[in-house]
This record gives C-alpha cells, structure tokens and sequence, in this order.
C-alpha cells in the first residue's frame, strides 16, 4: 500500500513539474520592432558549419540594417530583432520551432538552413499563414506544392549541375564525357537530374550511362566512401568528373579517385562543397583546380543601399566574422540576402503584416548585392543565375560567367 | 491438503468483476491519480499558450514511447534497439496511403499499427532468441535495415527526397488536427500506453513477462509459452511505437527516412525508461516528462551547449542514480534511507 | 485418492534409450526406464553422472541426441518445457531460479498463473500461493525476496514453484542437498505427503540415507549410464553399486 | 572483371582498417561486458589529436601515433576509472547509457573546440596509389591495413604471452577468481580501457589520413562500424575484429558494385543480423569470453 501512495505521488509530482513548466513558456513582445525568427543549426551536423554560416548571415543583415536606422515605414523606423532557435539539424525540429515562433506571434520567417529543414519548414508555414524567405534550401521539390508563402532568393537545386556543365562547355576544348555522382537526398538527386538534361544538349555524354546517377553512381548522402561509384566509373575514362552533393561526398570523391586510380582527363566538379573554406582545408592541395558551382560571387556588377557593392559586402562580412576575403562560406551571402529581402519587402508594403508582405513579396522586383531578386509563380527566383568558381592558389576564382572571370580558368585542370 | 495440490476453482466471477472488486481504496490510488493527472491535462490545455501545447505534446509522445520500449525493455527484459523501426514504418505506411492512394487518416491508422506488429512478429520469432547485447544489435540492424528499404523504394516512398502528406484543400484526405488536436491525440495515446502497461503489469501476463526477464528456463518450467510472451509483448510495444509514428507522420506533414528512422528516438526511449527506472509504471513516466522537458529546455536557453550539457547529465543521474531516479526514491521512500553515496557505492567496482 | 498399488497400465513416465552427447562427450547413454503412477522413484549418481541432464531431457530444457520420453503415452520428446508443464510435468531446478524481482508469494503464484487447472484470477493465485507456501512451511517469509531466504527455503521455495502447477508427475533436483538432518526428515515427510495427494514423484538425490528411505525404486546413474535399477534393498546390496558409487562414499561419510 | 578485382581489392585494405576501428571496442565489450557508445568519439578524438599535431607542428600522422596513442590511453584510463567502474556492477544496459552521455559530451566538445568542417590530413602519399595491372592499391590503406594487421597480432602476443595479458583475460573471465589471484579488477579494467581508447585513437588517426573525418556524423558511424564487426567476428577475439573488418570492408565494396543505389547498407545489416540467428558467436568459432555475453 505505501508503494501504491509512493506511485501516486510520483504521479502528482510530474503533474507539478509539467505545470511549473508550462509557466514558463517565453513570449515575446516586439513593440514597434519587426521581429525576423529563424531556426538555425547550432548543433549536430550542420552545427559549427554551414548552419553557423547561415546564423552568420542573417546577424550580419540584421546588425547591417539597424545600424542604418532600421527599416521605415510608416513614417518611422523600426529596428529589426532576430529572434534564433537551435533546430540540432534535424528538419522535424526546424519545424516545430517555426510552429512555436508563430505561437509567438513571429510571422516573418528566414529558412533554416538547407533543403531538408525548408522542406520540413515549409508546409508550417503555409498552414499558419506565416510568411518566409528561403535563403538556403534550393531543392525544386520545396516549390512543387503550390504554397504560396514560401520565396526562395537563392537559384532553385535545377540550375547547381547545370551551371556546371554550361560552364564546361565554354572551356576549350570542351569534355566529351562527364561522369555523375550524386547522393541519395532530393536535392542532389534533382540536381543531378537537370544536369544529365543540359549535358544532353550540349552534346556531352554522361558515362556509364545518363541514369547512373540514381543507380550505380548513386552513394549514400554524408557518407564518407564513394569508392563503389567511383569503381563504377574506373575504365569508362570520363573528361570530368561531376559530384552532385555536400561536403562529406565531394572530399571523398576527390581523395578516393586518387586512390582507385580513377584520373579524369580534365579534372572535378562539385555543386556544393568547393566554394566553402572546409572544403580547400579538408582536401589541401587536391583541391587545387576543382570547379563548383555557387549561388553569388563578389565579382558581380550589382549593389544595394543596405550592403553597398557585392565587394563591399565581401570586405564589411568577412571583416566582421574574421574569415578571409578569398576564402568565404558563400551561404551567408544567401542567408543576408534572404533577410533583406525581407526587409524590401515591409518597406515595399509598408506594413510588417505577413499578408501584406506577401503581397509585397509576390511583385518584389529589387537589385541588390547579391544579384536580381524576382520571385516566378512558385516563389523560386530564376531571374539570378549561378556561377562557377575554381579554385586556384586556395582561392575561390570566378571563371563563368565569362564577363565575370579575374582569371583564365586552369584547363584541364589536372596536372 | 489434496485441493490445493489438485487445484480448483477459487473465484466464479468473471475476469473483470473480479478485478473491480479487488480494488480498494489503497490500492485504487495509483488510478486515481491517473485520471486526475489525465484530468488536469486535458483542462490544462484551455489555460495554456499554443507554444506550451506543442512542449507537451512532445512530452506525451515520449511518455507512450518510453511506456512501449519499457514493456519489452524493461518488464521482458529483450532490450529493443529496434524499436524506432516501428515508428517510422508506422509514419509512412500513414504517409504513403494519404499521399499515394487518397486514404483517410483513421483508415490509414489501423493499417500502420497493423504493418508494426506485422513486422514485429516476423523480426521478433528469429530475433526475440537472442539475449542481451545480441538482441539489442540484431533489432538496431532491422531498424537500420528497414530505413534503407524504405530509402530505395523511391517509386512508393519517394526515397530519400522525403514524403509529404497533403493537408491543404481538397487535397486533403484528413483535414489537419492542428495545436489542440495533435495535444489530445497525443494526450489520448500517452494514456492508452500508460493503462495498457498498468494492466498489463498487473495481469498473469505481467508476471509472465517478469518471469521471463529473470529465467526463461524456470518459466518454462511453471507452463509460461516464453515463445508466445516475448513475441506478444514485443508485439504491443511495437503497435504502440507504430501507432506513435503514424500520429507524428501527420503531425509533421513532411519528412525523410533520416528523420522517423532515427535511432536518437530509441535511444531517447531508452535513456528515459532506465533514468526513470524500468520494470514500473511511473519510472518511464517520470523519465519521459523530466528527460524531455529537461532537453527543450536546454536547447532553447542553452544555445551552442545544449548538448553537450544533456550528455553530462545523462553521465551524472548514471553514475548518481544507478537504479534509476524514480526506483531510487521508491527504495528511499521505503527504507528511509536517503544517502546519495551509498547509492553510488552500489554498483561501483 | 488412487492407492499405490493399483498400477495403471500405462505409465506416468516412460523413458526410452535416452542419450545426450555435449560435444564429444556422452553425458546420458541409453537409458530406459518407466515410472508408474503414485510410485517415488529415487535417481542417485555421483557427479557427472547425468543426473541433472536426465531431468533437462525429460522436461525440455534440453534435447535428446537420440531416444524418446513418454508421459502418460504420449511421446513429447524434443517438447518445449512449458508444453511438457501443461502435461502435468513440474520441476525444480539444482541450482535454484527464483524469480529475483518478485517477492516469494508472487514466485509461487506464478506457477498457479500458468500451469494447470488455472485459478482465474491474480488475486486467486496469490492466495494459492499462500496456501503452498504453508504446507512447504515458508508461509512466514512470503513478501521476502527470494535471494533473501536461506539455502533449505531456496530449495523449499522451488518446490512450491513446482506444485503450483499442479503436476501430477514431480521431478526434483536435490532438494535435500545441503539440508540439516532435521530439515531432511521433513523433506522426507513432504515427498511422502505428495504421494499421498497422487503425485508421482522422481527424486535426483545425493544423499543417499534420505532417498533410500522415501523411494520405492532406486536407479543408480554411472557415468551416463543405468547402473542398476530396483527396490532400495537390492540397490544397496548390489556389489556393483557399492564398489562403484556407494563404497567409496560411504566410507567416507561415515569417517566424518 | 577488372571493376570486381578492383573492389575486391579495396575492400580488403579498407577491411583492414575496419578491423582496426572495431578491435579496441571487442576487447572491451569482451572483457567487460561494456559496450562503449562513445568508441567511435574516442577514434575522432584521436584524430583531432593527429590533426593538430600535423597542421601545428607538421608531424606526420604515422609519426602521431605514439603520441595519440598515449594521449588517448591516458583518457581512456581515467575515463574508465572514474566513471565507468562506478556501475560496472549495474545492469548491462546502464554502462550503454553511461557511455551514450559521454559521447554527446566528447562529440559536442570537439564539435565546439574545432567546429563541425569535415577535416583530413592532408600529406603527400596517402592518397597515392600503385597499380598492379588495373587494380590500383591505395598506399594510405595499405599502411592502414598492415598497421591494423601489426596490432592485432600485437595485442594477441600481448594476451597471451604477458602477466598484463593473463590478467586481463582472467579479469574477462572471472573477476573474483581473478580477484583473489591478487589481481586489481579496477586497475586492470582501467587498463583494458586505456588500451581500447589508444586502439581507436590510432583507427582514427589512420581515418583522418586516408579519409575525412568530422565530430558530428563519422563518431556514429565508426561505433556502428565496431558493433557490427565486433559481432561479425566474435566478442574478445582479437582475429576476429580483423576478419570481421575484412568480411564488412569487402561485402561493401563488392556490394556496392552489384547493387544499385544504397541497397547495400541494407544488404549489410541483413548479413548482420543473419550472422546473429545462425552463428551468435561469431563468424570464426568461439569466442574468447562469449559466455559472459550471453546474459
């Protein structure tokens, strides 16, 4: 009998404990502040990297814009307050935090960063009538449903592999054969996919064969061995070598070609990975003439009052977070770029509302350091290309477009 | 003499009119307060904010999960490792039917319980004849297996790219629960899960189960079908996992094989029942609430450290609450015996 | 009650040439022999002489390498243990298997959960359990845990596991071993008493004084095999039996 | 032919590394009945050590390994002595969860000292490889794999032939026999531990050097890695890590070449738990302390 009281109260306890902590639930006042809530990746695998990057940016926008006197309408200014939450880099947590910031209130939302948590994100915000710019989740697949809250800045995961292959193109002499790597997530599987699209007519042949990519050239997304894609594609000789995917597939493709014998004639490509600083220090010199395709590059003609010049960007950013100026994380340019737009898009409207600043949204038309920013139909904007880099001297080199190459790309690009 | 070595029967009632008579005011406590926590949760929900909704529906899912591995974990004593299996094939068997085919939740909720158990029962008859660490890393490989097949059943799953159920328009086979539907659906599940380990705990299949956890050989000995109680109770567990699964599918609307086939949810369970203290009712549950109430909370004021912090607790309540948290207050309570330091002497070298 | 003597044609327990090999080794090597109904049989054998292996192949704890138990006629060799307990077959265990989580009434009480004609209820099976543990003289320390107990209630406690499955046929694994000499002739009384309440009765003993008083067959196990197999008194004046096995300890207890 | 030759050859250097990955993580679970979540942060732990020594100092990472190694027991020593002997007397699963909470600490640590980038180090032959007709054979593996071949011999002479040896074996065997034979269980399984953690520590060094490494998704991957090749092999055996390693390393790779897409992690985890139903000691005979395994 004393063990059946003893259960109860245990049971009263919990009680207890679970009402003490429903006291404590935050709220957040924003007064004649806009608030801008994003959730962000401060653990777990993006944690310390391309979610710290991304939280880099949008500090750095916000920080930016304030210092310039907030954001007016209305006849005032309002400061802007960025409210951030810790989503472990798990796409279900991204989610549910999103959820919270609209219970408190926090309509105006920047992505988490990648597809998988924009994904996740996506739908939430939809159904809570919530309004976010997409900074770094570029699968297509995000803009298939129809939403109609969801605008993405940067260029749509269509265009990664197939910038890539335009830019081969205009090399001479140009590759006859590219082979396609590409991990098991949708974004690289959709990126992969255009770009067997665009090798077809350009008239380059994809080896072993155009659907490799979803079979034997197919790798498990993070993983940190490829050899079997590679072992796939050792004696079919392939000009390039393209990796559709992130970081951890990118250096193992590179170190593990080397191993297995397998030399592209003119060298390697990759989506995501070679235009970040981890991976020039993961691989040293292997990474030396590896081409990637990114989503901004300082050398563009474009600026805004906010950042000023793509340069000035550049100089101000990496100044303040102390990273050098020819080694950058180009997803924090997505992430203040997605952030102001958000902030044209309340002066456009005039009104921090979330429909008003759809509205807003649905007709932004503004240049700004980071290129053109128009949103099509779906919310992805196409108007902003993407460009190639290559790495030489540890340094990220533009090299296509070709108006916008400092230097001669190194062609082939191995020794 | 002779009747009690013949046997005979003692009671004509039936099963469940004896079992209301058995109780007692003192032994009716437990219940009691049962319903009226059960109570206060559902009039808590009136008085509480939406963000504060979601913190506990999070909790309830966790307290079903942690109730479900505790009846194979902790009471049979076949540490599932697998055990998030079951939830993720009860996420997409919910997904897939409202996504591919147009099926209604409800209908879709039965189907993915039943693919659980299903699955359960074919894993369990092998499997449940390991012991120990054998059958922890044979269940952690059928988990990992299963997230695989589903990974590369792109055409039906939609691989790794994720699955989304359509809750938009007339898309939508079930309109969506929404806040205050998902914490009563999660409340409800959290309850059954809760009833259904006290009942079980307390029936001749409870003892069964224990019986089974400490000798299997003298369980057999006394009549008890090891066979049938493991793969029953392997079973159960696993229906409730599924059907965990299937309400969070809904709940998040999109997601990938990664996310439902995580093995931090098994882990979680784990972690909770052996904190809370396993082999009872209310140790899963207290190790459910306090463990999950603890890591929201560190991860929305802890920043950068949120982790890291967990993990040292984690380590701390180990090597401070061998037992378990609740089990060491239970002996505590009992014996009136308090000191910290010998409970850490307990199991030390 | 049915009296001893009247032998049914069938018997309770039939074993038919029994072997058991570990490895290389034979622990049980052809080994034939029935049990009727209402008779104590004693099973005595130094160490290592199959003794307990006997007992695990009759009850499914362990597979023949060849040959077939019978209970009541029926063959249920290679029988899972809980099917041969349905058939009225109870065991105790040499080295006992409490149930260490329960308290010693709940040990009990399992066995009248789960074996033969059920009590309907836990609540019923509890008092059950009370009842078993009087008549094995425990009943005081029922909400003890069972690693609690001393070695004699350890062993008292098995038994009462056993009987609550209601069996008709017992086979007990040294349950006198270690036993002071007053605990024994209790025991002894006990097995007597079971008879009486129409339990076949299958003792593995060590200690001879006590197995030859209560058996009414003796079988004599010798490195696997049957030694002999007959009344007490032609067991104890088999030469084999004393030059083999009794001789040798006899002498030496009686040294002590 | 030559694509099946290829993969065979690189699943037996990439085995061997494998074995190495796992070999500290059997002895463990051999001799303690421990099995240590956080093996796999042990390993990236020692090849952030390696990789600090390489970009700080230009050590090269076979150099390294005396210092990781050291750097590595002595944590591993401590470790074990000051947490993990305090419930080594507990149900099994409490040493499972002591040491789940360890690894979000280390990996978090590491994660917050060296930020979550995929790192390697990056020297000028391991990446190399020589040709044996069209079968190329990375040297780094290479080295990898006869490292991981010199160890476990090593470590076999060292149970076998040495008092350290025979108490560690007597310890796995039976601690109160060994207790009374004047044998300290609690330095002893110090020691074992200190061992175990300096083995994952050179296994992550190698990684690091043939590979990329990083505190968030390798630390999982490599206690999985363990797991499965320690039961592949049998518990204890210090061969059969090494045959395990090798089993997994070429099922992999040969895997990966029959098999489209990822099916072969699911084909991997069939064999696994295959291997579990049909032979639970391991693919190659009796392992060394199995019955206390078998709880």
């Amino acid at each position: 009998m004393m063990m059946q009281r003893f259960s109860a109260s245990v049971m009263v306890a919990i009680a207890v404990l679970v009402s003490a902590a429903c006291g404590g639930g935050g709220t957040s006042g924003s007064g004649s502040n806009v608030t801008f809530a994003a959730p962000v990746s401060q653990t777990g695998a993006f944690g310390q990297a391309e979610g710290l990057y991304t939280l880099q940016g949008y500090k750095f926008c916000v920080q930016t814009l304030n210092s310039k006197g907030g954001i007016s309408f209305g006849g005032q200014s309002h400061k802007v307050n960025l409210v951030t939450e810790d989503d472990q880099s798990v796409a279900a947590t991204s989610a549910q935090i999103v959820d919270q910031f609209n219970d408190q209130g926090d309509k105006l939302i920047l992505s988490p960063y990648g597809s998988a948590g924009t994904t996740a994100v996506a739908p939430v915000v939809e159904r809570n009538n919530q309004v976010m710019v997409d900074s770094n989740g570029a699968d297509t697949a995000i803009f298939s449903h129809g939403y109609k809250s969801i605008f993405a800045v940067l260029s749509p995961s269509s265009s990664y592999v197939t910038s890539i292959i335009d830019a081969l193109s205009a090399l001479n002499p140009a590759p006859k054969t590219v082979a396609i790597i590409a991990a098991s997530d949708g974004f690289s599987q959709h990126a992969a996919e255009q770009g067997v699209a665009e090798a077809k007519t350009k008239g380059i042949t994809v080896v072993p064969s155009a659907t490799a990519y979803t079979s034997s050239t197919k790798v498990t997304a993070n993983t940190t061995d490829v050899s079997s894609a590679l072992i796939a594609i050792k004696g079919t000789n392939p000009d390039v070598i393209i990796i559709s995917a992130h970081l951890n597939e990118a250096v193992a493709a590179v170190k593990q070609s080397s191993e297995l014998g397998v030399k592209p004639k003119d060298g390697f490509a990759a989506t995501v990975a070679p235009p970040t600083p981890a991976f020039i220090s993961a691989l040293g010199k292997s990474s030396e003439g590896v081409f990637g395709s990114t989503q901004w590059v300082p050398e563009i003609s474009a600026s805004d009052s906010v950042f000023g010049s793509a340069h000035e960007f550049l100089t101000n950013f990496t100044n303040t977070y102390g990273w050098s100026s020819e080694q950058y994380p180009y997803q924090a340019a997505d992430a203040a770029a997605g952030c102001e737009a958000l902030a044209l898009a309340i002066e456009k409207a005039g009104s921090a509302d979330p429909a008003a600043v759809r509205t807003a949204l649905v007709g932004l038309k503004a240049d700004t350091f980071y290129g053109h920013i128009e949103f099509d139909s779906t919310g992805m904007n196409t108007a902003k290309p993407m460009y190639v880099i290559q790495i030489q001297k540890s340094a990220f080199v533009t090299i296509y477009p070709s108006n916008l190459a400092t230097k001669q790309a190194i062609w082939p690009a191995v020794a | 003499m002779a009747d009690i070595l013949r046997g005979r029967a003692r009671s004509r009632q039936g099963l469940f009119v004896g079992w209301i008579r058995a109780l007692t005011p003192a032994n009716s406590w437990p219940a009691l307060a049962g319903l009226l926590v059960f109570a206060a949760m559902l009039a808590l929900q009136q008085l509480i904010e939406p963000g504060t909704q979601r913190l506990l529906t999070s909790v309830f899912l966790f307290v079903a999960l942690a109730q479900a591995w505790n009846i194979i974990g902790g009471y049979t004593g076949y540490a599932s490792f697998g055990q998030v299996a079951f939830f993720g094939l009860g996420a997409y068997t919910v997904a897939v039917l409202m996504n591919n085919y147009h099926v209604s939740f409800w209908a879709a909720l039965p189907l993915a319980v039943l693919v659980g158990v299903v699955f359960a029962v074919a894993i369990g008859l092998p499997l449940l004849r390991l012991r120990g660490h054998y059958f922890a890393i044979a269940t952690l490989g059928a988990a990992e297996g299963a997230r695989e097949v589903i990974n590369n059943l792109t055409s039906v799953t939609g691989g790794g790219g994720g699955i989304t159920i359509p809750t938009f328009g007339s898309d939508a086979p079930t309109p969506y629960f929404g806040k205050p539907g998902f914490y009563l659906a999660f409340l409800v599940l959290a309850a059954v899960s809760v009833v259904v380990a006290a009942v079980l705990a307390r029936s001749r299949f409870g003892y069964a189960m224990v019986a089974v956890h400490e000798d299997e050989d003298a369980a057999g000995a006394v009549g008890i079908n090891t066979t049938v109680v493991k793969v029953v109770a392997f079973g159960v567990s696993a229906a409730i996992v599924a059907c965990a699964g299937a309400f969070y599918a809904f709940q998040q609307i999109e997601f990938y094989p990664t996310d439902v086939f995580d093995a931090s949810f098994t882990v979680l369970m784990v972690i909770m029942v052996m904190i809370g203290g396993s082999g009872s009712v209310v140790g899963p549950l207290a190790g459910a609430v306090g463990l999950q109430l603890l890591s929201q909370f560190l991860r929305v004021n802890l920043g950068n450290f949120n982790q890291l912090i967990f993990g040292a607790i984690i380590v701390l309540v180990v090597v401070f609450f061998p037992q378990g948290v609740v089990t060491y207050l239970r002996d505590a309570w009992r014996t009136r015996h308090f000191s910290i330091l010998d409970n850490v002497r307990r199991y030390r070298l | 009650m049915i009296a001893p003597s009247e032998v049914p044609s069938v018997p309770v327990l039939e074993v038919r040439h029994l072997a058991k090999r570990f490895g290389g080794l034979w622990a049980l090597r052809d080994v034939s022999f029935s049990v009727s109904e209402g008779e104590i049989l004693g099973v005595i054998g130094p160490n290592g002489a199959g003794k307990s292996t006997l007992v695990n192949l009759i009850t499914g704890h362990a597979r023949p390498t060849t040959g077939q138990v019978l209970i009541g006629g029926q063959d249920v060799t290679g029988q899972r243990p809980w099917v041969i307990a349905h058939d009225r077959v109870a065991r105790t265990f040499q080295i006992v298997k409490p149930f260490r989580g329960l308290t010693v009434r709940e040990n009990v009480a399992i066995g009248a959960m789960h074996g033969n004609e059920r009590d309907r209820s836990v609540r019923d099976s509890l008092a059950t359990a009370d009842e078993l543990l009087d008549l094995v003289g425990i009943a005081k320390h029922a909400n003890a845990a069972p690693m609690q107990l001393s070695v004699a209630d350890a062993r008292r406690l098995e038994l009462a596991k056993a009987l609550a499955t209601r069996p008709r046929l017992l086979l007990i694994d040294e349950v006198m071993a270690g036993l002071r000499h007053h605990e024994i002739e209790s025991a002894v009384e006990l097995i007597h008493r079971l008879r009486d309440a129409g339990i076949t009765v299958v003792a593995v003993e060590h200690v001879m004084k006590a197995i030859v008083s209560v058996s009414d067959r003796i079988l004599v196990l010798h490195h696997g095999s049957i030694l002999t197999l007959g009344s007490p008194r032609e067991v104890l004046s088999d030469p084999r039996v004393i030059e083999a096995y009794l001789g040798h300890r006899y002498v030496k207890r009686r040294s002590e | 032919m030559s694509q099946f030759l290829q993969a065979a050859a690189y699943g037996v250097v990439q085995g061997g590394l494998l074995g190495l990955v796992a070999v500290g993580f059997s002895l463990v679970w051999g001799v303690m009945n421990v099995v240590n979540f956080s093996h796999g942060a042990l390993a990236v732990t020692g090849a952030y050590v390696a990789w600090v020594l390489n970009v700080r100092f230009g050590l090269d990472p076979f150099l390294a390994i005396p210092v990781v190694a050291i750097a590595l027991f002595a944590f591993g020593y401590v470790v074990q002595r000051g947490l993990i002997n305090l419930v080594i007397n507990a149900p099994i699963f409490l040493t499972l969860l002591l040491t789940f909470g360890l690894n979000l600490v280390i990996l978090n640590g590491l994660q917050l000292l060296f930020k979550a980038d995929d790192r390697t180090i990056d020297t000028s032959y391991a990446s190399q490889s020589f040709a044996i007709g069209a079968v190329n054979v990375p040297y780094g593996r290479l080295a990898a794999c006869f490292l991981a071949l010199g160890i476990t011999v090593a470590l076999a002479l060292l149970m076998s032939r040495t008092r350290l040896g025979h108490a560690i074996g007597a310890t796995g065997m039976d601690r109160g026999a060994a207790r009374l034979m004047g044998i300290r269980a609690r330095h002893i399984y110090a020691v074992t531990f200190g061992i175990a953690a300096a083995l994952a520590g050179v296994a992550g060094t190698m990684i690091a050097t043939v590979g990329s490494f990083n505190p968030t998704t390798t630390p999982g991957q490599l206690t999985l890695d363990a797991f499965v090749i320690s039961v592949l092999g049998g518990l204890g055996n210090m061969y059969g890590a090494l045959v395990g390693g090798l089993v997994l390393g070429i099922a992999e790779s040969l895997g990966g070449l029959l098999l489209t897409g990822t099916w072969v992690n699911a084909i991997a985890m069939a064999v696994l738990i295959v291997t579990l139903i049909i032979r639970p000691s391991g693919l190659i005979g009796k392992a060394l302390y199995s019955g206390r395994v078998e709880v």
